[in-house]
């Protein structure tokens, strides 16, 4: 652990760009946190369809629920919390399938793999930039989704913010699959399999959130132990993903 | 300890929750005996497998034998 | 060279020939005190007070979901045995207690099914501890689906390995959400087992119930690791001569 | 782990270096057996990779080159024997090793979604040495286009324009990197691999065609197939 964080140090001197000139062994081939990610809100911002599907793919499902289990204004809100919970996490899983495809397809993962810098912090930088995209698009629109469903006025606040918190730790989460599924052909039903168990907390504290709320209680207690899940998940998800990763690698 | 029921009868019934209780115990029955027995065959047919290949392959030894003793024969007559 | 005897014991063939002789004696002790224990719960326990009979679901019920929950943990740890010292066995140990405690979470969620019935009226009831049984018995799929998606072998150990570990981190969250939200739901009425308030006439035979378990899935492990043993190992010397010796000589 | 019944397989060309002082020494095998999938590829694999050479490494399809570059950059640990980088053995040397390696493997590490010069960037360099790097590759007039409207020849050499780039890295490791190439691509990477070699460098790679570089040595994995005595000391106990 010590020379790895040795390493991680020298890394982050040697930045890009500015190892002209210096001695072989300095050059400077290591991305340091903020290259990869902006690299990958590049890539993000160029590949819109990737944005856009799992927002489309959230609100259509969400349009159709009506249609399914009718349209009366107080079933619709006692079941909004929860359906709009459901849908994220299916809209979060689904956009997470590609988040390690393309890389480990042309070999960019194996060359970040090969750097002497722990793989900690590309895949958070990966991370990050997945739950900024799908995530955070998510819990904006939820307000919208929630005047469709009859959601009560004092339940939009949480709701938000629970979506914030919570498809933060639903995209580290499923970081872990998505690197363990990387080196298969189709694993996106496979994917799932592995992966919704481990999202059952995140559900359950998610809407327990915005329950808590509509029925007029504090819902803070709820929101730190969202907030506990992510912390835990941040500093464990991508140690999982990293040794996922090499495991795929080798295949 | 005694046997708390008065007869074959009412142990079979259990007072109504008889169904319950041997459907219950039925299928613990039934698992266990697929867990333990799965084993058991599917060793069986594995070894059968591996004895196959193993005849095989010496069946292709001998006839490598075979063959390059009788292209030696076949020289020395030449 | 005091670790050999450790790496001795990651040795399958090691194993295979030792466990021969360990075989007859688990098998025996455990059938032996399955029988007692399942005469003395059926026959010779007293009656519940209040559930009256079908409270000798009990004595299957609790001994397979003790087991089912102390299976996973005995399959992420050989897992992790693996994953850390490369020993080929652990990676047997791990998938073949996969579908055992998989069949275990089976019979828990049966008989906890067909318990309800008579206790609640109904078979299923999203009661705390059948929801997490369900949810360990999802975690149990995906890591024997995982393992075997991987055309090569060694990938598949590896990853339904870290998958495994990565569910033991979230048992005890999943166990605690979960618990928190059927609170919230519906305030504890009539729970199917309660420990503490457990009689000795009736406690006596559920010990014997959990031993035998115990010992039963000891013997099972054996049996279906072993035969994983000869299907992977079916290229060496040793196995073919094992297979060779034992072959009655029919060609 | 090593056995002495792997020692008499090994009469390849690379072995007799053997014999040179070991102070320039880059990266060495010694004794490497690997297996794939419980079959064991090649095994008593013996060579040394002194600074300033090159290794050809030489097999039919399926003899296992790529196990062996796998190995050699330590994303696989599955073998037998020593790998030793400036004298000091795998795994413990993998990191410093890395830190001095180049490696361009089938997959070329380029990113479809990013134009050449921001794959170079990826990779470290300042603006102008890319440019100049890509020129090098006959890539003018193409930095700043999407990779993924490039021909898959065009990516292979934006993959290798980092051989290009000042300040590369000690050790190379290549592989294929002649396929997909036309003949004046061929000669120019031929003569970036010459001067990497006058510097100190060295240089690993396995072709299908001849590499005219020099001094270049050569492996063939097929002088190093397994031997009955090897499965069983593979799997014996």
């Amino acid at each position: 652990m010590g020379s790895e964080a040795v390493e991680v140090s020298l890394s982050k001197k040697a930045q890009p760009g500015k190892a002209r000139g210096v001695a072989l062994a300095a050059y400077a081939r290591v991305p340091g946190f903020y290259t990869l990610f902006r690299t990958e809100l590049v890539l993000a911002a160029r590949r819109r369809s990737d944005i856009v599907n799992p927002l489309l793919f959230f609100v259509t499902v969400l349009a159709m629920m009506p249609l399914g289990i009718g349209p009366e204004p107080e079933m619709l809100s006692r079941m909004a919390p929860g359906l709009i919970w459901v849908m994220a996490l299916l809209a979060t899983l689904l956009s997470q399938e590609s988040l390690f495809r393309g890389d480990y397809e042309d070999g960019s993962l194996e060359q970040l793999a090969l750097q002497p810098q722990p793989l900690y912090f590309p895949v958070l930088a990966k991370v990050l930039v997945h739950w900024l995209v799908t995530g955070v698009p998510l819990a904006l629109l939820s307000p919208l989704l929630g005047m469709m469903l009859n959601l009560g006025a004092e339940g939009y606040w949480p709701l938000f913010v629970s979506l914030v918190l919570g498809t933060a730790s639903l995209s580290l989460i499923g970081a872990v699959g998505a690197a363990l599924t990387v080196a298969l052909r189709r694993p996106g039903l496979l994917l799932a399999l592995i992966i919704m168990p481990l999202y059952v907390p995140v559900l359950i504290f998610g809407t327990g959130t915005v329950q808590a709320a509509l029925d007029g209680y504090s819902f803070g207690p709820q929101l730190a132990v969202l907030g506990a899940i992510l912390a835990v998940a941040a500093a464990l998800a991508p140690l999982a993903s990293a040794g996922a990763i090499r495991i795929s690698l080798e295949n | 300890m005694q046997f708390q029921f008065d007869s074959l009868a009412s142990f079979f019934a259990m007072d109504g929750h008889g169904p319950y209780v041997w459907a219950s115990y039925g299928m613990v029955v039934l698992v266990l005996v697929v867990l333990a027995v799965t084993p058991v065959f599917r060793q069986r047919k594995l070894r059968r497998e591996l004895q196959q290949q193993l005849r095989q392959e010496e069946a292709r030894r001998r006839a490598a034998t075979t063959r390059a003793a009788s292209q030696r024969a076949a020289e020395v007559v030449e | 060279m005091s670790w050999q005897w450790f790496h001795r014991l990651g040795s399958p063939r090691w194993f295979y020939q030792k466990s021969s002789a360990w075989l007859p004696w688990l098998g025996g002790a455990a059938l032996s005190l399955l029988s007692v224990g399942v005469v003395w719960g059926l026959g010779f326990a007293p009656e519940d007070f209040k559930q009256g009979n079908s409270y000798r679901i009990i004595y299957i019920h609790v001994p397979a979901a003790f087991l089912a929950l102390a299976g996973y943990y005995i399959m992420a740890i050989s897992g992790a045995i693996g994953l850390i010292w490369k020993m080929k066995l652990s990676f047997v140990v791990m998938r073949a207690a996969a579908p055992i405690g998989a069949a275990l979470t089976f019979i828990a969620l049966f008989t906890g099914a067909v318990w309800g019935k008579p206790t609640w009226g109904t078979y299923w009831v999203w009661d705390a501890r059948i929801t997490s049984m369900l949810i360990l018995f999802f975690l149990y799929l995906g890591v024997m689906a995982l393992s075997g998606a991987f055309s090569r072998e060694q990938s598949g150990d590896k990853a339904s390995a870290l998958l495994a570990l990565v569910g033991t981190v979230n048992i005890p969250i999943i166990y605690k959400s979960v618990d928190w939200w059927f609170t919230l739901h519906q305030p504890a009425t009539l729970k199917l087992t309660e420990a503490s308030t457990i009689d000795p006439s009736m406690f006596y035979p559920l010990i014997t119930m959990i031993a035998g378990f115990y010992l039963f899935y000891a013997w099972v492990l054996t049996l279906h690791t072993r035969t994983m043993i000869l299907q992977r190992e079916g290229r060496t010397q040793w196995v073919r001569e094992l297979v060779g010796a034992s072959a009655p000589a029919k060609a | 782990m090593s056995s002495s019944a792997y020692k008499s397989s090994a009469t390849s060309p690379a072995s007799s270096a053997q014999n040179s002082p070991v102070d320039g020494c880059s990266l060495r095998a010694r004794d490497l057996s690997c297996e794939r999938d419980g079959r064991v590829l090649f095994a008593g694999l013996d060579f040394l990779l002194p600074a300033g050479s090159a290794l050809q490494v030489e097999g039919a399809n399926g003899a296992g080159k790529s196990t062996l570059i796998r190995t050699l950059i330590g994303s696989t640990s599955d073998y037998h024997g020593d790998i030793l980088w400036r004298g000091k053995a795998f795994p413990g040397a993998l990191s410093v090793m890395r830190s001095e390696l180049l490696y361009i493997g089938h997959n070329a590490g380029v990113r479809r979604g990013l134009s050449p010069m921001e794959n170079l960037a990826w990779y470290g360099a300042a603006a102008e040495d890319a440019m100049a790097a890509l020129d090098a590759v006959g890539l003018y007039g193409f930095e700043e286009t999407l990779c993924q409207q490039l021909s898959a020849g065009q990516n292979r050499r934006v993959a290798l324009a980092r051989l290009y780039l000042p300040g590369a890295p000690q050790l190379w490791i290549l592989d294929e990197p002649l396929a997909a190439l036309d003949v004046a691509g061929v000669e120019s990477l031929e003569s970036c691999m010459r001067g990497h070699l006058q510097r100190g460098g060295s240089v690993l790679l396995t072709s299908h065609q001849p590499v005219n570089i020099q001094p270049l040595a050569k492996v063939n994995l097929a002088d190093f197939q397994p031997q009955e005595s090897h499965l069983e000391a593979e799997y014996g106990f």
